[in-house]
Formats: C-alpha cells, structure tokens, sequence
C-alpha cells in the first residue's frame, strides 16, 4: 500500500443510505491504506445503461482497479473483457457478477437473509396469518432475491401464512408509505409487512404511524430513523447487511489484488437481525449505520 | 379547431355555470364510484383520509407549477426544490437548533429565493423555462446533496415538527373528522393561489402573459418583474410542499424529489390548463391531483398486480381527460 | 376551370355561381346570422358590406367550409351543395382570403402558398418548381418579393400579398377576399384592383369584403349589405350613392364629418424626437408634436413609420437619437418608460401586439391601466374595471354578448376597438395611433376621428400613422412623409395628395425639405 | 419578441451560414476544450468512443422528440417505448426463437404501431400530446413488465444481437477507427431524419402544424393525417433506439426507460428546437445530445463528486443554451 493507488468504485446507487455506508466503508479503507478511492452510481437500480456509461468513463480514467456491483451482470461483460484486456482487476461487491473476471466478490446473501426476515415474521405473528411486502424494486437483483427469498420461506415453512399482497414503491419513503396505507385499508386483517430495503422499510413503518395501526413491521438494513423505530419498537426488528464492511472488504481486496495476493472466490460480508434488545451489543452495533 | 364550429345551444336550454364546474368532477366522480363498488374498503374515513394526505404534496406542487404553466412556462425544478427547502428547514431546525418558525419561514424562503433565480434567469436572460428550471432541478438536487452530506436529516430535535402535516387542528376540535394538518395546508394555499389568481394584479399579469406576453410588453407593463414575481411565487409554494413532505417523513431526504415535477404537471394538464398558457384553474388543478391519488389509493386497495397498475393508470388518465373534452365540446 | 365560364359571364343574365339563403349561425350567447342571403354571378365583383360584426366574415366561412352552418341553403352553379371541409370548398372551386391572416410563420412565402398543393418529384418536394410558381404568381402580381423569405420577417403588408398570392395560385371560380386592402397602401391595392379585373374578365366571381368606402365604387358590380346577420339589401353599385350604402348599413344616416379643429401653433412642446437613428430602417429622423396636435405620418409601404413608432416607444432598441417629452429629454429602453412617460402605441398588427386574445374584452381594455384598478394587497377593483370596460364598449360601439366575451371571438374590426379603448382608458398625454382604423367600419371610423379631434383638443398630442390619405388629410394638422427609412418632409395640414405622395417617392435625402421642429 | 421585428442582415456583413451554423457547436467545443485541458485521459479514441456509444440511445430519442416537438408537440413515452420495443425483440428472438430479421422489424414496428396509437389520440380524440404521451408512457411500462414477466430478457441465443450497436463494420475495415455500429446508427438515423424534415412532404408539414396548425387546416391539408404520421415515425425511430440499447445490454431491461425523455427533450431544447413548435433541426439536436454525454463523462474522468456533477451539469445546461442565445441576438 505504498503506491497511491486509483481505485474506481462503480455502485448501484449513490444517494442512498446504504449506499452511502458502503461508500463510507470504502473512504475509510482510502484512508487507512493511502489510496485514491472514488464512489458512483445511478440514481436508480433500473438505469442499467447509466451504470454501462458510468463504468465506460471509469475505464477511460485509466484505474488501478475497479469495484463494481453490477446492475445487469451480463450487461457489463464487453466492458469487463476491456478492463480485463487493460489488465484493470475487478472486484465485484453487492452482488455476484455472472462471470469470471472479477477476482472476488464482496457480498451479502439477500436470499438467505430475507428468508432471516420471514422467520422473525412468522415468530412475531405466531405463525399464521396475512402478510405483506413492500419492496424497492421489482426487476432489480436485490429486489428480486428479497421478495423471493421473504415469499419462498414463507411458503415453504410456513402453510398458515398467507403473502396477500407485494408492492413496489421505488425506495421512494413517500411512495412506500402510501402503498403501505392502502394495503392497511385494504387487509383490516394483516399481521405484518416486510420492507425489503431501508427506504421501504421506514415508509412502511411510516404508513403504520398515520394509520395507527399496531401490525408487525419488520425492515431491512438500518439508517438513524430505522434505528429510531426499532428502538421505539414501531418496527419490530430488521435485517441489516455490513455495508461499511462492503465497501471496506472491497477496497481491501482490490489492493490485495493489486498487491499480487490470491483472493477467496467469496468473501461474505454477512447479515444480521437485529431488534431493541440487541441492537446495543458490540458486535450489532458495529455493522449498523447511521 | 373544431370547437368554434361547434354550433352550440340552439336548444335555449343553458345549463348554469355551477352545474357545468360540478361536471368537471365527472372523471373523478366516476373513479370513486368504481372503486366504491369494487372494495368495501374504499369508501372507509380512514382511506378517504389516506387519500388526502397522500394528495397533499404531489396538490401544492401541482398548483405551484399552475401558477406556471398559465403564464405559458413550464416548472421542471418544482420537485427537487420541495427536497431543497426541507433541507434548508433541517439545517436549520436540526443543524443549528433554531426555533420551529425559524424552519418554517426559512424553507419558504428558500423557495421563493429559488424561484427568483428561475424567474430572472428566465425573464432577463431569455434563456427557455424549460432549459432554465431543467438546470435549477439539477443544481437543487445536487445542492440538497451536498448541504446534507447526503444523509437525511432528522426533525428528533423539534417535536413540534411532524404536526405540521400529520396533526389534525380540527381532529382537536371535531374528534370525528381527524382531518390531518397536511390537507387543510393544501386547501389553504389552493385558496389563496385561486384568490391571487382571481382577483389581484400578480394573477391577472399571469394569465395575460400566458395569453400574449408581447401585447402586455407593449401595453407598458414590466412583463420581467411579473414574471420573475410568478415563479418566485411557485417557489415559495414549493417550500410549503417541502415542509409538508418533511413534516410528513419527520425528516428531510436529500434524495427525493426528482419525477415528482412529472405528477404535478400531470395533475395541473389533467384538470384542464393548458400547456400553452393563457387559461387554468387552481381547483382544476385539485382536481386532477386527486384522479391522480385516487387512481392510485384505488388500484391498490384492488391488489391489482402493479405492472398492470401502471398500464390501467395511463389509460385512465387518457379517458379522464378524454371525457373532459367532450363534456366541454357539447356543453 | 375558369374558361369553361367565361362564355357565360358574357351574358348579364347569367345563372348565379353561388346563391345563399336562409342562413342561420349562432355562436354561445351570439346569434351571427340570421336569414342570411347572398348571390355571386361569374364574372361578377360583389361586395359585402357591413358594419362590425353585422356577419361577413362569418358568411363567407360557411361558404368557404370552415363553420358548418345551423340552417339555410348553399347552391353552387344552381346544384344545392353540402361543403364541411375548407378541401371540399377549394375541390369545388372556392378559395377565400381570410380577414385574420392564417400564415404559417416558420416558412417561406413559396411554402405557405403551395401548402398541400407541393410539386413532388419521386416523393421528394421539388423545392426549385415551388419557389419558380411562386416567383411566378408574384411577377403576375407585380409584387417584388422573394419566394424563399420567411413569412415571419415581412410586414402585414407583404403578408397580406402572399395570402392574396396564395388565394389566386388555387386558380378558383369563386374567390372571398376578406378585407384583402385593409394593410393595403395605394400603390398595392392598385396592384390588386388590376388583379381582380383580370380575373373578372376570365369569369371568376369575386366577393369582396371591405369598409373602404371608395374602393366599393372603384371595383364592384354590386353591393349586397348586411346588419346584425340579416340581409338588407342587394343594390347595383354604380348607381347607388355611398351616402344610401351607409344608411342601409348603419340603419340610419351619418351625421357629418367632424372637422378638423385648429391647434394653437404657440401650444407648448409635448414630443421632440431628434436625430432617431437605426440601421437602413430609420434614418435620421427628427420632428416635433405640440400638445393639442395631430400629426399624421404618410408613406409607402416599407417607409419605416412603424419601425420609427416602435423606436419611439421603447418596443425596440435604438442606435441612436433623443427623445424630449414636454421640453425634457427622457430616456427610453422600453415600452414601460415610454408609458410612464405619458406615451401610448397603438401597434398595427392587433392580433400579434395588441391583443391578449385569451383574455376578455374587460381585462384586454384594462390591460395597460391595470395599476391604477390595483387596490391594498394587489387586490383588483373588478367593479371599476367592468364599469371602465362597459364605457368604452359604449363610447366605441363594441358589438359584444358582455364585457366578459373572450377578445378572441370578436369579430375583426370589434378587437381592433378593443384596442383602441386600452390606450383610451391609460390616458397617456402622447398617443401614437398605428393603422388605427384598420377593418373598422364607416360609423366606427367616424366615431373614431370625432374622438381624436375631441382628444387633441383636450390638448393631447397625437401620431396617426395611416396607409389610407384620405384619413391622414382628415384628421392630421401637419402631415409628416417618410420614405425609405427618412423623413422627407413636413406638410400643412391641407396639403395635396400629389404633394404628399411626392415625398413619399422621394428617394435622395433632401435636407432642405425638412421642417424639423 | 424583439428577434420577431429585427429584419435580418441589413448590414452588408453577412456571415456565411456556414460559419453561423458553425457556431452553434461553441458550447460543445468549448466543454470539449476545457475537459481536454483539464484531464489527459478525455481526449483518448477509446473515450471518445465511449461519448458517442453513450450519446447513442439518447440521440436517436431525442431525434425521435424533435419530429414531434416541431409539430408543437410532446412525446413522454419516448423512453418507455424504447424499452417496449426491445422488449418486444426480445419475444420474437428469444422467446419464439426467430431469426434476427425479424426481432428488428418487430421493434420498429411495435414502435410505429405505438406511434399511431398517441397520434390517433392526439389528432382523432383531441387530447393534449402531454396527456396522451403521459399515459402511453404509462402503458407502454406496464406492458413492457407484463410481456416479459418483470425479468429482463437476455439475447444470448442470438449470436449476432449485440453485433447491432458494440460491433463495428468501420472496424473491420479501417482498424484504426473501431467507431461502433451504434454510432454510425444515429447518425444514419439522423441524416434521415434530416431528409424527411427537409425534402419531404411530410416534413413540410411538421413544421407547417408547429407553425399554425389552424392555417394548415384552412388551407384544405388533411391535419390528422399527418400528425398521426409524425408520431408514427417518431415511433419507429424509438423502435431503433429500442434495437440500440437492447444490443447494448445485451438483454431487455423492462424497468428501464422512464426519466429518459427527459433527457431527449433536454437534448432538442438545448439544440435550439423550441417547445412552441414550427423550429428545429436535427444538426441542433444531435449537439445537444453530445453536449449532455460529454459533459457527464468528463465530470466523471475529473472524479468530480456526484453531488457537484450534477450541480455543474446544471448550471453549465443554462449557460450553454445562454450563450446560444447571446450567440444568435448578436448575429
Ligand atoms: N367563433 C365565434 N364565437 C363566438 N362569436 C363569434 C365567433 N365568430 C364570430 N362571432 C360573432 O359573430 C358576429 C359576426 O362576426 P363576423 O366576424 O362575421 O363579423 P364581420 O361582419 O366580419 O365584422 P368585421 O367587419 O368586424 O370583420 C360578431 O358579433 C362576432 O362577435
Ligand atoms: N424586402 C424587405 N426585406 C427586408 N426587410 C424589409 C423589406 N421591406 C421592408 N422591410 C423592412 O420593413 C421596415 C418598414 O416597416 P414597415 O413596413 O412597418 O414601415 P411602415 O412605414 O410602417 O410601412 P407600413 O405601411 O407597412 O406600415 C423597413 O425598415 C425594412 O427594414
Ligand atoms: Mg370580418
Ligand atoms: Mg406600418
């Protein structure tokens, strides 16, 4: 780490909060090991073509390496051939890149972790009744994999809980919070909704509060106002990823890379749950952002 | 335009200007109906509430962007400077503590410097509204960004906060009608823009300019101090939106904001302003908000799968307005 | 076509090209038409006469295909025919000269005349055979003009020759020319009258819409004349004295013309321009106007009169030249100082800089005045307005359902009263009048120089620009003349026509002339 | 206006309209200047390249709003067309497996069947283009999740799909100058529009409908007619840019496509083609479209934080279209 390195991170999102943590991972990896690190992404996860022009100008730039967490995996790949031509190394984070040329990738397991979420669901709810999902997106890979991995748990271990009803609200708070209000209305009887991501989740919880309702909310990754509500207990707990750990491991192992060090295929940044009761723990605390 | 040769009430029967405004709910009327009949659910206080409050932002940006439009501009920036002015409440209220009026004066303020900005860009430097407001969307958002490190700011600090839009002033009084603050905050500013547009000198300029700015410069008006006057006008509509949505969220996220000039526009050309400036109402405007939230509120109380949501939304709004048309062509 | 009628046209007994009857249109609140009737022989040239609003144009649209009629009759070559479509009535051999001038700005003169009509070559447009037709029909015209100029750069003037190029190109039996003369200056309509006999010889029947008096006499065969939508009366129009013509028009007889009243030569100084300058279009022009004066501006088409009012009044930028108001020289970048300076214009071109068509006759006559109906927080005195606006519909004979019609659905010559009662209502001590009786009626007209007389002695100072020198002599004390961007001279009041039209074609500088001040 | 009373050129200096038009690249060249200036690595083929593939998709959009926006038109369901055609390649190639002939006309002509709908409505029903592209856009997204079943759909057993725009036929003749096929696409498709505007009658009449729609009526044109085939045509040029991402992705991306209208009228306005209608040229368009990629890659190459970047963007939109402006009233 004696170069000073110019390492490009492409993401999915930039003004997001949890993008923003794995950019502060990322920055705080630029500091500790004197390397240049710069943070992009589009302003949503559809904006796939966004992300290819993104990560065009990145190569232009001429990088020591690259972290990318791809949109569209398959997208990216002549771009990826060209970084790998240019002997550019890449990282992938976030999610997998469906191909060989990244050298490692820094990940969480959204799957895994959303069907976390539906068994705390069920536990909270007693195993039986309606629910919900209120998601951010519906083609996007996180999107996906967390309404999948919510609603597959669901059905496969639980037969007396019931998923009425996945909407999607862009991430957007506002948006979230009126598709929250109309399931409320809809379903006198639900039990719980599920926010698959931190937008999601605090218009989710947001829409609990106008309407008074005392349904299970359940959130995911964490934020000050997310944290907020566990606390206060309007949400019942909520899943979190590392994401400064993300940006951080990222970073990391694109100067491992650089430096000539041989990667893992995986390195698991991992997920949590997290509620009132523990969420002041050391360890918790530590993967959760402001 | 067909319209002109339309030969009109031979019959003698003149259908009274009341009846003829209550027409123009026919689109909306019709919505209700429907979803009034197809869920128990709809027709329930609380939804019709949850309707409202959901009307309340996307209502007063639309009637800012009104205020525009009938000058024959165009506001593209109205979204990303509702963000911009609740960041400006949450500098003030959470970064340097500053009482409750203080936010709510400073967000408004906001608004009204960013539509001076717009306004004189547009009306000294002839650059196009579209071009003009375009740029200040950017810049506003980027500014929001920047002011707020990129993180969302929190109104922890200032309880009085959330009442602004999620009280009920009248909830306090009338315990059976919990109307939220944030809906009477968008009846008030929809009256008193329809009474600036309807009865004072600013209004009367907006639609002259909208009709023919150049017959108004030559008339020896100050066309540019009118025209910055409207758009600073819209602005500090947008700082109210943006108290709102702040209010609404208990805090100010830097990152919303953008596509919402989209819904607002729509909802100021559903309720029959026209694009080309000249004529609009305020209460067309309302109108058209509420197709907007109660197609909305509606199609999801219906659990229609969103994909379809979205194609049956885009129809409806075609055929609302379609149905205004024809309503307007026989009357 | 045409030839195939000529034969006929030969006989005074001809069958009528076109017979109207019964025609009825109502518009909201307004019963245009009501009984209307209307015959056209080939060959024939017969005027309609009405005063504002009493339905012309409206008649000549239901024949034309643009208004579908309520009730009535249309018969072509004795055949009843239905015509829905402006295609259908040019299919049948109908071609109409609208009084509002319907030009696309944004192309050329070639381009608006051939609009779908344009010669094509294996799909493509064959731009060089538009622009030769073009430049074709305008040499038969003798009219200078290039076809590949944009519509959006000529005057109203050169406007008004490319519709009347475009209405001759349909090469018709039956031709509506709606006011074709009222941008019209001498020399063109002279142009025009050449035109119309021609065709006339080949058999075309041609209506002809216009409130000049004179020009009735000069063409027509025979004058048919409306009054509130309802036929009057068809006379032959040589024989029939213009004096009769009105009287059947305004229901009445006109008392006389108001006389010009002399102005005190020692009145002070209300207006001193000198040395305006701008480019090729206003060259050194310098002139004074004493309060209580009326100085009327004489010239070609082209002679820069609106262009030195337009520099006058802040509308456009100068390069140079003061302007003093009541011995003080004031400075004047827009048209907001020029009226905080007691300045008004009138412009001549209404539909573009006079009239907010969206708004209602109430607020376009308030328009200029508006601050002075401006109460505490801005509020408007809408009473004083309506009662502002109620006056002068009265005052200038507004034909209009209320105060609140929407200007737009004036008829021609009403908006143009529209206009005049704005700059009446802002009282400005310096009025400068361009075009001002343009499409208004004889009564109107009249009303309209009993008033300017009535507001020069008042003591206010006038401008009226003018195409028409009857009205110049009429009404002016002193008669300025520009040509070609310079001020050629400046004539007493009762000089001659050939004196003035000297002037006018004076086309060396003669420093010698000039009267300035 | 004053422009509207300026008569032109009297002065003898009549600049040649070569130079003028010559001009009208100013703003894009002085952006290329500084970038090139400021960062060594801008003015490299392989990032030049990179500008012209990203300009690609925008431009052939934006080319399809300018046809539109000289009738006096809008089209908003640019951007959710494109991704309804590339959908609707998808289908035919993937889904049915057919030859690739066929996936390209299916996206043109799905883009010319949409075109004829918003016409249809536009023209026959009377509804603003605001409201009938506003809800096509609608439509057209819901359809584009429904047909592929919210996933994206890959074009991976179509060898020769991605060949359509990141292949290069100059490449393979000239391997000095690898100018991907995507690129010479736009700028065919912008010589033809070009052609169509200015040779044909069907260009005559956009810009005859933008100029006054009423006179071109009274004049006996069927009005209907031809603006339905405007927004026909703008459609299938929208089926292009459908082919163009669709090859750049190598895959349908359903989600994508609204916010990008935005850009492409953003593109037409900064090219100088006016809102109002009866004005614009494609040269105009194609500069605005590489004025907005340059500038956002060489924000990017200078590592600008994405909060400024949008901040500049904004700012350096209006003064380009300001010193286009000053450019013009000085001329
Ligand atoms: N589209 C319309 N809507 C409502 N009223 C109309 C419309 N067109 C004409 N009118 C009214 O019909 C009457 C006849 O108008 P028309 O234009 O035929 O008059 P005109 O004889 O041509 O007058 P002018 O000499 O001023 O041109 C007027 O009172 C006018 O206000
Ligand atoms: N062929 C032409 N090409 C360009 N400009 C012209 C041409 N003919 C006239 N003009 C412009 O028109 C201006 C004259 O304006 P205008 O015709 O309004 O003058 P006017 O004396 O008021 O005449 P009018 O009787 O038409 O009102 C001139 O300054 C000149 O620049
Ligand atoms: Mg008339
Ligand atoms: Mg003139």
């Amino acid at each position: 780490a004696q170069e000073n390195y110019d390492i490009a991170l492409i993401s999915k999102g930039f003004q997001h909060q949890f993008w923003q943590a794995v950019k502060a991972g990322a920055d705080q990896a630029a500091a500790e090991f004197g390397v240049n690190v710069t943070f992009e992404g589009p302003d949503t996860e559809t904006q796939v073509d966004r992300q290819m022009d993104m990560l065009a100008a990145a190569l232009s730039r001429q990088p020591d390496a690259i972290g990318f967490a791809a949109l569209d995996s398959q997208a990216a790949t002549p771009l990826l051939q060209q970084a790998a031509a240019a002997n550019i190394p890449i990282i992938a984070f976030d999610s997998g890149v469906d191909s060989d040329i990244p050298l490692t990738t820094v990940t969480t397991d959204n799957v895994a972790a959303a069907a976390l979420a539906a068994d705390k669901m069920a536990e909270l709810i007693g195993n039986a009744g309606k629910v919900a999902v209120v998601a951010h997106d519906q083609t996007s890979r996180t999107g996906i994999d967390r309404v999948d991995g919510f609603v597959n748990r669901i059905a496969e271990a639980y037969p007396d809980i019931e998923v009425v009803s996945v909407q999607y609200g862009g991430g957007d708070q506002l948006q979230s919070t009126e598709i929250t209000k109309s399931i409320l209305l809809a379903n006198p009887d639900l039990k719980g909704i599920f926010g698959a991501n931190e937008g999601s989740a605090l218009g989710v919880a947001n829409g609990k509060t106008e309407l008074g309702s005392d349904i299970v909310v359940i959130g995911f990754d964490s934020g000050a106002a997310q944290k907020g509500m566990v606390e206060s207990g309007v949400m019942a707990g909520a899943i979190t990823q590392n994401p400064v750990g993300i940006g951080y491991e990222t970073v990391k192992a694109a100067i491992g890379a650089l430096n000539g060090e041989t990667l893992p295929e995986i390195i698991d940044s991992g997920f949590d749950w997290y509620d009132a009761s523990n969420m002041n723990d050391p360890e918790i605390a530590a993967v959760l952002y402001d | 335009m067909t319209d002109t040769a339309a030969p009109a009430q031979k019959s003698g029967i003149r259908i009274s200007g009341a009846f003829h405004r209550l027409l123009a709910f026919s689109g909306l009327i019709a919505l209700v109906v429907v979803f009034s009949l197809a869920s128990p659910n709809f027709m329930q206080t609380q939804n019709i509430l949850a309707i409202l409050q959901a009307t309340s932002v996307n209502g007063v940006l639309a009637i800012a962007a009104t205020l525009v439009i009938i000058t024959g501009g165009i506001d593209l920036s109205v979204g990303t400077l509702m963000t911009f002015c609740a960041v400006i409440a949450g500098v003030i209220l959470t970064y340097f503590g500053l009482p409750l009026p203080l936010g709510v004066l400073g967000a408004i303020l906001a608004g009204t410097a960013s539509g001076l900005v717009s306004g004189t860009v547009i009306a000294k430097l002839k650059v196009p509204p579209f071009i003009a407001t375009l740029g200040m969307m950017l810049i506003l958002k980027g500014l929001s960004l920047v002011i707020s490190g990129t993180r969302p700011i929190y109104f922890n600090d200032t309880p009085g906060f959330t009442q602004i839009s999620q009280g009920s002033i009248i909830g306090a009084l009338v315990p059976a009608l919990p109307i939220p603050n944030g809906v009477l905050i968008l009846f008030a500013v929809a009256l008193i823009a329809a009474f600036v547009l309807g009865k004072t000198a600013l209004g009367r300029y907006t639609f002259a300019l909208g009709s023919n700015e150049e017959a108004v410069r030559l008339s020896g008006v100050n066309v540019d101090r009118w025209k910055i006057a409207v758009y600073a006008t819209a602005g500090s509509i947008c700082g109210v939106a943006g108290l709102l949505i702040a209010s609404r969220l208990n805090s100010a996220q830097p990152a919303l904001g953008q596509g919402y000039e989209l819904d607002a526009i729509a909802a100021v050309v559903i309720g029959g302003t026209s694009l080309s400036g000249g004529r609009g109402t305020v209460l067309g405007t309302l109108i058209g908000a509420l197709i907007i939230s109660v197609l909305a509120n509606g199609l999801r109380i219906l659990s229609v799968a969103q994909e379809w949501q979205t194609v049956v939304t885009g129809t409806i709004i075609i055929l609302a307005v379609y149905a205004d048309i024809l309503r307007r062509r026989t009357l | 076509m045409a030839a195939g009628i000529s034969d006929e046209a030969l006989s005074p007994a001809a069958a009528p090209l076109v017979e109207m009857t019964g025609i009825d249109k109502s518009f909201p609140g307004v019963r245009a038409l009501s009984q209307a009737r209307f015959e056209l022989l080939p060959g024939e040239v017969h005027a309609l006469m009405g005063e504002n609003g009493a339905g012309k144009s409206t008649l000549m649209k239901i024949l034309s295909g643009v208004y579908a009629r309520d009730a009535g009759v249309v018969k072509l070559n004795g055949m009843p025919v239905e015509i829905t479509a402006p295609r259908q009535a040019q299919d049948l051999g109908i071609s109409i000269i609208h009084q509002e001038l319907a030009l696309m700005r944004d192309l050329t003169a070639a381009q608006n005349i051939f609009i779908g009509r344009e010669p094509r070559r294996f799909g493509i447009l064959d731009e060089a055979r538009l622009n030769r037709d073009a430049a074709a029909i305008f040499a038969s015209m003798n009219l200078r003009l290039e076809p590949t100029v944009k519509v959006e750069t000529l005057t109203i003037a050169k406007q008004q020759m490319v519709e009347i190029a475009k209405a001759l190109s349909y090469r018709s039996r039956v031709l509506i020319m709606d006011e074709p003369t009222a941008a019209l200056n001498d020399a063109e309509i002279a142009e025009l009258f050449a035109i119309i006999n021609r065709l006339k010889a080949e058999g075309v029947g041609i209506v002809y819409i216009s409130h000049k008096m004179d020009e009735i006499k000069r063409i027509s065969d025979r004058v048919t004349v409306m009054r509130d939508g309802e036929y009057v009366g068809t006379v032959p129009a040589a024989d029939t004295p213009i004096d009769t013509i009105i009287s059947m028009m305004v229901g009445r007889t006109l008392t006389n013309e108001a006389l010009v009243i002399p102005n005190a030569a020692d009145a002070p100084l209300a207006l001193e321009v000198r040395n305006l300058r701008r480019g090729r279009e206003i060259r050194d022009v310098s002139f004074s106007l004493r309060q209580g004066e009326i100085l009327g501006f004489a010239g070609l088409m082209g002679a820069g009169r609106t262009e030195t009012a337009r520099a006058i009044f802040g509308a456009d930028r100068r390069e140079g030249g003061e302007i003093w108001v009541r011995g003080q020289r004031v400075g004047i970048a827009s048209p907001r100082d020029a009226v905080e300076k007691g300045i008004g214009y009138l412009s001549e071109d209404r539909k573009l800089f006079g009239l907010a068509t969206g708004l209602d006759v109430r607020n376009n006559i308030a328009l200029a005045s508006l601050s002075r109906f401006t109460g505490p927080f801005g509020v408007l005195d809408e009473a004083g307005m309506a009662k502002a606006a109620q006056g002068a519909i009265r005052q200038l004979a507004i034909k209009t359902p209320s105060d609140t019609q929407e200007a737009r659905l004036l008829s021609g010559g009403n908006q143009q009263k529209v206009v005049i009662a704005k700059w009446l209502l802002r009282d400005c001590d310096i009025l400068i009048f361009d075009e001002p009786t343009r499409g208004i009626d004889v009564g109107a007209k009249s009303e309209i120089y009993k008033l300017l007389n009535a507001l020069a002695a008042e003591g206010k100072a006038i401008i009226v620009i003018s195409s028409e020198l009857p009205e110049i002599l009429r009404l002016s004390h002193r008669i300025a003349v520009m040509c070609e961007g310079r001020l050629t001279g400046i004539l007493p009041g009762g000089s001659s026509q050939e004196e003035i039209m000297r002037l006018a074609t004076m086309r060396e500088p003669a420093m010698e002339l000039r009267h300035a001040g």
